[in-house]
């Protein structure tokens, strides 16, 4: 029982944040500096238990072993949920750290924001551990439905609305394809249990009949449901709208938070629970990822508005990410089955530290109300705020993938696994690296606006919070030390691995 | 009929797909969101129709049907919420005159 | 007798060898000093010269002086020598490169000594000569580093003892001339003519570099002497004459033989020292020494042989039929050098490489005194150089006359002046080694020649005079730096013949140099017949006298000497005469039209090549990288074109996704 | 009064055609929720819809279910729905298109989408199939408050936070005008 | 005498420059929060010299390795290895060898004296620049000395940003096209090198059940992989290198980069940068895939020999004077190209030393160019005219590097050609003949260069000028004559270089020989 608390205690101390943060909220208003300090203090805490707690590679942690709620398990602290749920939480202490440059100055409140931001992470923690098709379910649900609000926070703006209802309204319709994927899944295998359902399906793929018809459907429509949240082309459309209509902070969380948590959902899901089926999905998603890459850096390519153009990239780096599960998919050996699973890891890791601090530079710069999000707004930001523009700078070559920051291990490793497979995802591999090049184009374009272009002449001035600052630096400091800092990065390769491996060898 | 599970599961079908078309061809926030509804239901009845069929999983089909129940009650909070505040502002309900952002 | 290839020599190498010796410290100081001064000269006068004031040539002059006296005492030591002599020694190891080693060696025998007194001789009259000459220039310090550079490179070029150093100074020689004919760069044909001349001779380099690489190829080595040894053996017949034809190439390049002949009429366009020292002395000696320096490997080929003398019987007359025309004073000259470098290649062909050789010397001093004078010529008429322009000199410079009247008549043929001797070996061995064709032919350049010299006399120093009357009282005679050199140039023009040529047949050039020329001639099976005065030698002295007299009398006739009268309408009536005389008068002083074939093939059509790739690189190679990038960005941009805006849109996309997804799996599943 | 076993003439069980009845009751209802030209109107049959849909469940042998429904659909949602109509209808009334242009490609993907899913429906061999089982309200207790516990917890969490984001995105602040 | 292996001196060697970087980037901040105030001048002052003495420290430290180095000894000298990403091998291992000991005297002696030509023409943001400089050097520095294949690749990729930033930042009019066509086009190449990189390590690791060591040069130089592998990965490596070489027809980058460039940007890119891939194509490819390297040979030569003329004969037309060496260095970068891959010891000594010789010569020429442009403001050749009459130092001097670009013997442009010329001749004489014909076309684009800027009248333009147009100045002539004493040094004493070179040489063609024997005993069945 001491056990079981232990293994929800991250989980519990977020969600207990947000109630708190609410509380305080309702019996002191207008104490942002009390939320502040309660939401990261709460989420350092949560960061804190997970290390502490574990289960870490190599036998490390309060609890080694790892622990489950529930009997059968529905929700399951291991490896991958230990990390998930420390990548998640960084990514809800960023995205708070950002959160009141932008929000104070729009009279925007901050608990509600801290609140629900607290929420959605609770959800995606949820996904993180979730063994149960319900828990996944609801984890997904307590993971979106925040997000949706968080989209329209800015409720005065036009823009933000507009987004919020297109990413509401879309994200509810793929939520409903989702769910009756699932209620398939059950209504065939008769459980809701990941390892139970599994066990069904092996039992059935290994019968020399071909996969009954309603699990293809159900597969068909639980992907076309993670797709849409991973923001796969072609269920992408929401991205680049909602995404520039959030509040830039937002933005930057629902650029890391609800992908990063949407992957959770599909290594819990295609990974654990459907892992037999592997082999029927592998072409599909290997072609959507190619095209995901593609057409995210292709439209990327000349959008003038960052936010926009950041949400392309951001759908071409789910393509890179997808390609891990490719590997996956289509690997003999376990062990590189393994790997295409590390890559997916290690990347989003990564990929959680770098966008979100890319966005954050943008939040900073917006911190006065009227701040387009147009490239021009960085035009010689090199020589207007020296400091964020070299923070962007590296944030930017990370993105692109320029060794030695973590973006490039992050893109090595998918590609160095997608070519253990061979064959045709190696092609994939290769067409990764033709599309880094590719996405260079757009991501350099920004650092050239920074440092070889003038200001415009009514440049506002850049001044910058302490928390962003912090948020910031924070960011870039990881992008570089997973990147240059051999421990860090060998840690976390060793996590990755190890999650992978444990994942995938259930 | 009613004794096939097949049967609930082609109404259950039928319910989805009026409610994807209601949701691709409505122009209202709220009629979309009222397609969800139907093809949220439907999804629960499928889920109950399985319990029904199966000894074991019938109070676990009409559990998770209740948790679906309120989850979607949830969603038409959020989702109802957002369509207020946009109708503040832009002053319409017609989704297709929500583009201010485009290419 | 016919050239033909001699398999038991090649194999065998029968015959005494000259054995190369290490030099003794003396001879390899002296070597290096002889080439150490000029460099000396060259970095001091060019780093210092601006600030030497109105005596830059101190040093530049003193440099080649001693370079000059060593050079002579070594040559004289050597020459003098009962036993032919050959030394050498290794400086150090140039390029070492796998199996590769080139060394950085000099070598001395006859050879070099014949070589080494023309080159430094000539060299040291045109440096004194170049004093007054270039008084007036701001920039003489320039010209005496250019010239001692000249001279380092010319100098290394005859020690070398590795193909490749050859080749080094080959291309230094190249150089200097180019820096010497552009020496006045501000005007438009120095400009020109250096470049022309660096390009000519550079599009034969390519080819001589390939061919010693060849050489390399065959033998593994580039040392002179020690690939000699295998070459003959090394490979198919046609692989030899290959290699040999494209060091040829480089050779007729260096010395301006169809078709790389072009060039060197337009170097006159550098200050006329240089015109002496390079063009008529000694740069485009430069071929024929190589030629001769490397006689075995030619000798290996002799397919290859007879081409030389086919080109060097050619450019003789070419380049005579195009001097008997000419109105520049100095053109006259250098097509007259043309023609005499035809008869060495002639000569070389056949394969009287002493006579080749005898030749260069004999021609490089008469060449060296009619261009010396004909600088002091122009000098007197204040840079005129237009023959049509002059007249009646001969009394007003009278120094410069009578020596250059010397030249000319040793140019012609005529007895005992030096270039007699030579041309009458060269012609003579010519027919006695089988080649009629080649007598034949030098005979008739030998008519043109002299009658070419003395219409220049005749048009230049006799006759009416046609001098600008402005310029008329200023005539006068040249400075004593500028006299004394022709004075000093006219001895060996009397005398090199008559004491090296003598006595016919078993002269002391032939002492000197034929222990040098015998492998190769042992590979050629040349077996010179006793010489007999009283037979056919002697018969064909009277015919190469004879003919050298009718065109020096016809030279006469038409355009007068000393105070006799110029038949010039008769001039004019014969070139005018009908069309066929006027299209071949035309045709001569446009020179064949070389020069605008030239320029329509590599300036016009070459331009219009480049300019085509140029066009290729811009539109095609970049238009594609750059068009990747162009269709990259607009594919995008349409992309993007699917986010109308529209949620309604989304979501159709998406349920079409949705239903191409679920028929997918369900189609994969059947 | 005592019915025959089936259905005269038709040879259908009863039940038959009590599932006809509701599922005909549904999907028109639900049908002119879609078609419906005026929103307040559309709500109203999604209210009848759902009632056919609790029918079903009854039917499905969970009446538990079918009042949860009734409750929280009919009760909460359908009502939330109708004020949220009712406030953003403007005086203009319902536009003139009901649909938007491009419906036709819609109700193809539909119908198709349908299309599909019958099929795999229909050529599945389900492992369990040809009986009703009733849920017992006990059962369903036990599985929500204890095996579900957990989710139960989180269920709350997630409707809190949907009640506060909801809450603050819904309310009038003092600039507004509506 | 000094222990200098002990000094782990390469790693000293390659972040040196870092460390000055790092330096240069704090030392003001850091001031500035013990409250000391340096006015803006002083501060750029220090910068500028900060970073010489940096650059200069490099290159002390390199000609201390230069007399510590052994070239008698087989193999790599001084290596130092750490674990770096003990997951998957990836280790920090450093060596030097003849090759790469040559190299890195080039780039810090480039880098030095491309810093000290920077002292005029930069005068914005001097910071910046000086530290892009040294992170720059440090990123050369790293890929030559280099022995992890993963650790290549890292620093390959380093190279990239600050050369992106100095011609993006500080370059010309055009400069941003230039700066993303140079940094897109390379990372294509370098992407798909990555990839190949990862697949050898992966083939290693699978091959032998560890990580340890897949990474590692020399490990992998031993494996042997089989062709099909080799055939790939070769491409893969190639195509990074070519464009960075660039052979054609990947050049197209070069002239906008070269023309956009800053002058000392120009400088390193022509020095060094392009020597990245041909160090690249002999340290990698040969001995990596040697039996890819059979099969490929011809590819390559065509493709350097196509290079060679049409790099020469696009240049003799070109406008714009940077424009013109940039063409001629596709011109003289093919006989780098061609040389290595002739596949003998006399081309590919050939290649090192063409390599060295172009940097010290083309380096020097855009110097030149640069002291032009300052005065100038113009690089149009047709508005020059008559320069040697006006700055008679400086057209000296353009003479003599012309002249060095063209091959004349005795300075250091002609021996790299010759051997490279003298290897292809030993491979196909036809082919020697051909690539030979590029010497003509070198001279007759420098020399139409000559006539046209030196020559003749002056221009107007420059008329115009009037005193702006002086000659070269004392910082200009110090970072001109080591390259003139370099140019006659090399071309008198090339053994200096060449006694460096024959033993990696010889090594990497018995890697690549030992393949071709293995094949052809393998096809006669001698072998099992």
């Amino acid at each position: 029982m001491n056990d079981s608390i232990l293994t929800l205690l991250p989980f519990v101390i977020v969600i207990g944040t947000a109630i708190a943060i609410i509380l305080i909220d309702l019996f002191r208003p207008d104490s942002d500096r009390i939320v502040m300090a309660a939401g990261l203090g709460g989420l350092l805490l949560a960061l804190a238990a997970t290390l502490v707690i574990g289960p870490l590679p190599g036998g490390g942690g309060a609890l080694p072993e790892g622990g489950s709620i529930g009997d059968p398990a529905l929700y399951t602290r291991d490896l991958l949920t230990a990390l998930l749920d420390a990548v998640l939480i960084s990514i809800g202490l960023l995205s708070l750290l950002f959160a009141p440059d932008y929000l104070v100055p729009r009279k925007l409140p901050l608990p509600e924001f801290a609140a629900t931001l607290l929420f959605a992470i609770s959800g995606g923690m949820l996904i993180a551990g979730g063994q149960d098709l319900l828990i996944l379910f609801l984890g997904l649900e307590l993971l979106v439905l925040p997000g949706y609000l968080l989209a329209g926070f800015a409720k005065r703006d036009g823009l933000s609305t507009e987004g919020a209802i297109k990413y509401f309204l879309l994200g509810s319709f793929s939520s409903a394809i989702f769910l009756f994927g699932l209620a398939f899944v059950f209504g065939y295998t008769g459980s809701t249990q990941l390892d139970e359902i599994a066990n069904q399906l092996a039992r059935v793929v290994s019968g020399t009949q071909s996969l009954p018809l309603a699990l293809a459907m159900a597969l068909a429509l639980l992907a076309v449901g993670v797709l849409f949240k991973i923001a796969a082309v072609p269920f992408h459309y929401w991205t680049p709208d909602a995404y520039q209509g959030s509040p830039t902070p937002v933005t930057g969380y629902l650029s890391v938070g609800p992908k990063i948590a949407a992957f959770a959902l599909i290594l819990r899901i295609f990974v654990e629970g459907l892992e037999p089926l592997r082999g029927e999905w592998a072409l599909i998603i290997g072609v959507l990822a190619a095209i995901t890459m593609t057409v995210g850096n292709l439209a990327a390519l000349g959008q003038d508005n960052i936010k926009r153009m950041l949400a392309y990239s951001a759908i071409a780096h789910t393509g890179y990410i997808m390609v891990g599960l490719v590997v996956f998919a289509t690997a003999d050996d376990p062990a590189v089955a393994a790997d295409g699973i590390q890559g997916v890891l290690f990347y989003s890791v990564a990929y959680a530290f770098m966008n979100l601090g890319a966005f954050a530079v943008v939040a900073a710069l917006q911190r006065r109300p009227g701040v387009t999000s147009q490239l021009t707004t960085f035009a010689g930001l090199g020589y207007r705020a020296a400091i964020p523009a070299l923070l962007m700078t590296i944030l930017l070559l990370s993105l692109t993938g320029i060794p030695p920051l973590a973006g490039f291990f992050a893109k090595a490793i998918v590609v160095l696994s997608a070519l253990e497979v061979g064959g045709g995802t190696a092609l994939l591999a290769v067409l990764i690296m033709l599309n880094a090049a590719m996405a260079a184009f757009y991501y350099l374009r920004v650092v050239v606006y920074m440092y070889m272009r003038k200001p415009e002449d009514d440049a506002p001035e850049v001044s910058i919070g302490a928390f962003t600052k912090t948020g910031l630096f924070l960011a870039a400091a990881a992008t570089i030390l997973i990147g240059l800092f051999p421990p860090v990065t060998g840690a976390i390769l060793e996590w990755t691995g190890a999650a992978a491996t444990a994942l995938t060898s259930l | 009929m009613s004794q096939s599970l097949e049967a609930y599961l082609v109404l259950s079908v039928l319910l989805f797909g009026i409610g994807t078309f209601g949701f691709l061809a409505k122009r209202n926030a709220i009629a979309m969101l009222m397609s969800i509804e139907l093809m949220l239901n439907a999804v629960n009845l499928s889920i109950i129709a399985f319990g029904a069929f199966t000894p074991e999983l019938a109070a676990q089909a009409s559990t998770i049907a209740l948790f679906v129940i309120a989850v979607a009650a949830g969603e038409a909070t959020v989702g109802l919420a957002i369509v207020i505040a946009i109708y503040r502002i832009r002053r319409t309900p017609l989704v297709d005159e929500y583009a201010s952002m485009k290419e | 007798m016919d050239l033909t290839f001699n398999a038991e020599a090649a194999t065998g190498h029968g015959a005494e060898t000259l054995s190369l010796t290490g030099a003794s410290s003396e001879q390899a100081i002296a070597m290096l000093l002889i080439l150490a001064l000029p460099l000396a000269g060259f970095l001091l006068t060019g780093l210092l010269g601006r600030r030497m004031g109105e005596r830059p040539w101190i040093i530049a002059i003193a440099a080649i002086l001693i370079a000059t006296g060593i050079g002579t005492m070594l040559a004289l030591g050597a020459l003098s020598s009962e036993e032919p002599v050959r030394y050498g020694f290794t400086l150090y190891t140039w390029i070492p490169a796998g199996d590769l080693q080139v060394e950085f060696g000099f070598l001395f025998d006859n050879l070099t000594a014949a070589m080494m007194i023309v080159v430094t001789w000539i060299g040291s009259m045109v440096h004194i000569y170049s004093i007054g000459y270039m008084a007036h220039d701001d920039a003489k310090w320039r010209f005496f580093s250019y010239l001692n550079l000249f001279m380092f490179s010319m100098l290394l070029l005859i020690m070398a003892d590795s193909l490749l150093v050859i080749f080094a100074a080959w291309e230094l020689v190249g150089l200097s001339s180019y820096l010497l004919i552009g020496f006045w760069y501000k005007r438009r044909a120095p400009k020109l003519a250096a470049k022309k001349s660096f390009l000519v001779n550079r599009v034969a380099d390519q080819s001589f570099l390939i061919g010693i690489m060849g050489v390399f190829l065959l033998t593994g080595t580039m040392n002179v002497l020690d690939s000699f040894v295998g070459f003959a053996s090394s490979a198919e017949p046609w692989v030899r004459d290959l290699v040999a034809l494209l060091l040829f190439v480089g050779a007729a390049g260096k010395s301006a033989q169809f078709p790389f002949h072009v060039w060197l009429p337009d170097a006159m366009e550098g200050p006329t020292p240089v015109s002496a020292l390079i063009h008529a002395a000694t740069m485009v000696n430069a071929g024929v020494y190589f030629i001769a320096r490397t006689s075995p490997i030619f000798a290996s080929a002799p397919e290859t042989m007879v081409l030389v003398a086919a080109i060097g019987t050619f450019t003789a007359i070419l380049a005579a039929s195009i001097a008997l025309t000419q109105k520049d004073i100095k053109r006259v000259l250098a097509y007259s050098t043309l023609s005499q470098l035809g008869y060495m290649f002639a000569a070389l062909g056949v394969g009287a490489f002493v006579a080749a050789i005898f030749h260069l010397m004999a021609h490089g001093f008469t060449k060296g005194l009619l261009f010396l004078g004909s600088g002091s010529v122009i000098h007197a008429v204040s840079g005129e150089q237009d023959m049509n322009r002059m007249g009646a000199l001969w009394r007003k410079i009278p120094i410069t006359h009578w020596t250059f009247l010397i030249a000319a008549l040793s140019l012609a043929g005529i007895p005992p002046l030096a270039a007699f001797f030579s041309k009458d070996s060269v012609l003579g061995e010519s027919f006695i080694l089988g080649f009629t064709w080649v007598f034949v032919i030098g005979a008739i350049v030998a008519a043109m020649t002299g009658f070419y010299m003395f219409r220049l006399m005749g048009k230049t120093f006799y006759g009416k005079s046609h001098v600008d009357p402005g310029v008329e009282p200023a005539i006068h005679e040249s400075p004593r730096s500028m006299t004394v050199p022709l004075l000093l140039l006219a001895i060996p023009t009397i005398f090199l013949g008559m004491v090296i040529g003598l006595p016919l047949g078993d002269s002391t050039i032939l002492h000197w140099l034929e222990p040098i020329f015998l492998p190769a001639e042992e590979l050629l099976a040349i077996q010179f017949p006793e010489y007999e005065l009283f037979g056919v030698d002697g018969a064909l002295i009277i015919v190469s006298v004879a003919v050298a007299a009718l065109g020096i009398g016809v030279g006469i006739w038409l355009f007068g000497i000393f105070n006799s009268r110029a038949r010039l309408e008769t001039v004019e009536s014969l070139t005018d005469r009908n069309r066929v005389s006027r299209f071949f008068y035309t045709a001569s002083q446009n020179k064949w039209y070389f020069d605008d074939l030239n320029h329509l093939v590599f300036y016009r059509f070459g331009g219009k090549v480049a300019n085509g790739v140029m066009w290729f690189d811009v539109k095609v190679v970049d238009g594609v990288v750059n068009g990747v990038g162009t269709i990259t960005q607009s594919v995008g941009d349409n992309i993007r074109h699917i986010q109308t805006g529209h949620v309604q849109n989304y979501a159709l996309g998406i349920a079409l996704g949705l239903v191409g997804m679920a028929a997918l799996f369900m189609l994969m599943a059947r | 009064m005592g019915l025959p076993e089936t259905v005269p003439y038709l040879d259908w069980r009863w039940d038959d055609l009590v599932f006809l009845a509701l599922a005909g009751v549904m999907l028109g209802s639900a049908l002119l929720v879609v078609l419906g030209r005026d929103v307040i109107r559309s709500a109203l049959w999604l209210i009848l819809s759902f009632a056919g849909l609790a029918g079903i469940y009854g039917l499905l042998g969970s009446p538990f279910l079918a009042i949860s429904q009734v409750l929280v659909y009919i009760g909460a949602i359908a009502v939330l729905i109708l004020f949220a109509v009712m406030i953003t209808s403007t005086k203009r009334g319902p536009a003139r298109l009901v649909f938007q242009r491009q419906w036709w490609v819609g109700a193809i993907a539909a119908v198709l989408l349908v299309g599909l899913m019958i099929t795999a429906i229909l050529l599945t061999d389900w492992p369990h199939n040809g009986q009703v089982y009733a849920a017992q309200v006990r059962d369903i207790a036990l599985t929500l408050f204890d095996d579900y516990i957990f989710a139960f917890e989180v269920l709350g969490v997630l409707l809190l936070a949907a009640i506060i984001g909801g809450l603050y995105l819904a309310r009038r602040d003092e600039e507004d005008h509506v | 005498m000094l222990d200098v292996g002990r000094l782990d001196i390469l790693s000293l060697i390659i972040f040196t420059p870092l460390l000055g970087a790092l330096a240069l980037l704090l030392a003001f901040p850091i001031l500035r929060l013990l409250r000391v105030e340096v006015d803006a001048e002083r501060q750029e002052a220090t910068m500028r010299w900060g970073a010489l003495l940096t650059a200069t420290v490099a290159f002390a430290l390199s000609i201390v390795l230069a007399l510590a180095f052994d070239n008698e000894a087989a193999g790599f000298q001084f290596v130092q290895v750490a674990d770096w990403i003990g997951f998957f091998g990836i280790q920090y291992k450093v060596g030097v060898d003849g090759i790469s000991l040559v190299m890195v005297l080039l780039t810090t002696l480039l880098t030095m004296i491309s810093i000290l030509a920077s002292f005029g023409p930069i005068k914005t943001r001097v910071r910046e620049y000086m530290i892009s400089f040294l992170v720059l050097e440090l990123g050369m520095l790293g890929v030559f000395l280099s022995l992890d294949l993963f650790l290549f690749y890292v620093f390959w990729e380093v190279v990239l940003v600050p050369m992106y930033l100095i011609i993006g930042i500080w370059g010309g009019a055009n400069r941003i096209y230039a700066t993303l066509k140079f940094v897109i086009y390379t990372l294509v190449g370098s992407l798909l090198m990555l990839a190949a990189i990862l697949a050898i390590a992966w083939t290693y690791s699978q091959a032998t059940g560890t990580w340890e060591g897949a990474f590692d040069y020399t490990t992998l130089v031993d494996f042997g992989f089989d062709p099909t592998l080799q055939f790939w990965a070769f491409l893969g490596f190639f195509l990074a290198f070519a464009i960075k070489v660039p052979m054609w027809p990947f050049h197209t980058w070069l002239p906008d980069a070269h023309t956009e460039a800053p002058t000392a940007g120009s400088v390193i890119l022509a020095g060094v940068l392009l020597k990245l891939g041909g160090y690249g194509l002999i340290r990698m490819n040969l001995p990596l895939f040697p039996d890819a390297t059979q099969d490929l040979a011809w590819l390559v030569i065509g493709l350097s020999i196509v290079g060679m003329l049409y790099g020469a004969i696009v240049a003799i037309r070109q406008p714009d004077l940077k424009r013109l060496v940039a063409y001629s260095s596709v011109s003289h970068m093919g006989f780098v190209t061609l040389g290595i891959f002739v596949l003998n010891e006399q081309g590919l000594e050939g290649a090192v030393f063409q390599m060295l010789a172009h940097g010290v010569i083309t380096g020097a020429l855009f110097l030149m160019v640069g002291i032009i442009y300052e005065r100038t403001h113009d690089r149009t050749i047709a508005k020059m005219g008559g320069l040697g009459a006006r700055v008679p130092v400086w057209a000296t001097l353009w003479v003599f590097f012309s002249l060095a670009s063209a091959g004349l013997p005795s300075l250091a442009g002609f021996v790299g050609e010759f051997l490279v010329l003298l290897g292809a001749v030993t491979f196909e004489p036809w082919v020697g003949w051909v690539a030979a014909l590029t010497i003509i076309f070198a001279a007759v684009y420098l020399l139409f260069l000559v006539q046209n800027i030196l020559m003749g009248d002056v221009t107007d333009f420059l008329k115009g000028l009037g005193k702006k147009l002086t000659d070269i100045d004392r910082i200009e002539a110090a970072t001109l004559a080591p390259l003139v004493v370099l140019t006659v040094v090399f071309g008198v004493f090339p053994s200096l270089i060449l006694d460096l070179i024959a033993l990696p040489v010889s090594e990497v063609l018995t890697v690549v020989s030992g393949a071709a024997e293995a094949a052809t005993a393998a096809a006669t069945g001698l072998l099992p």
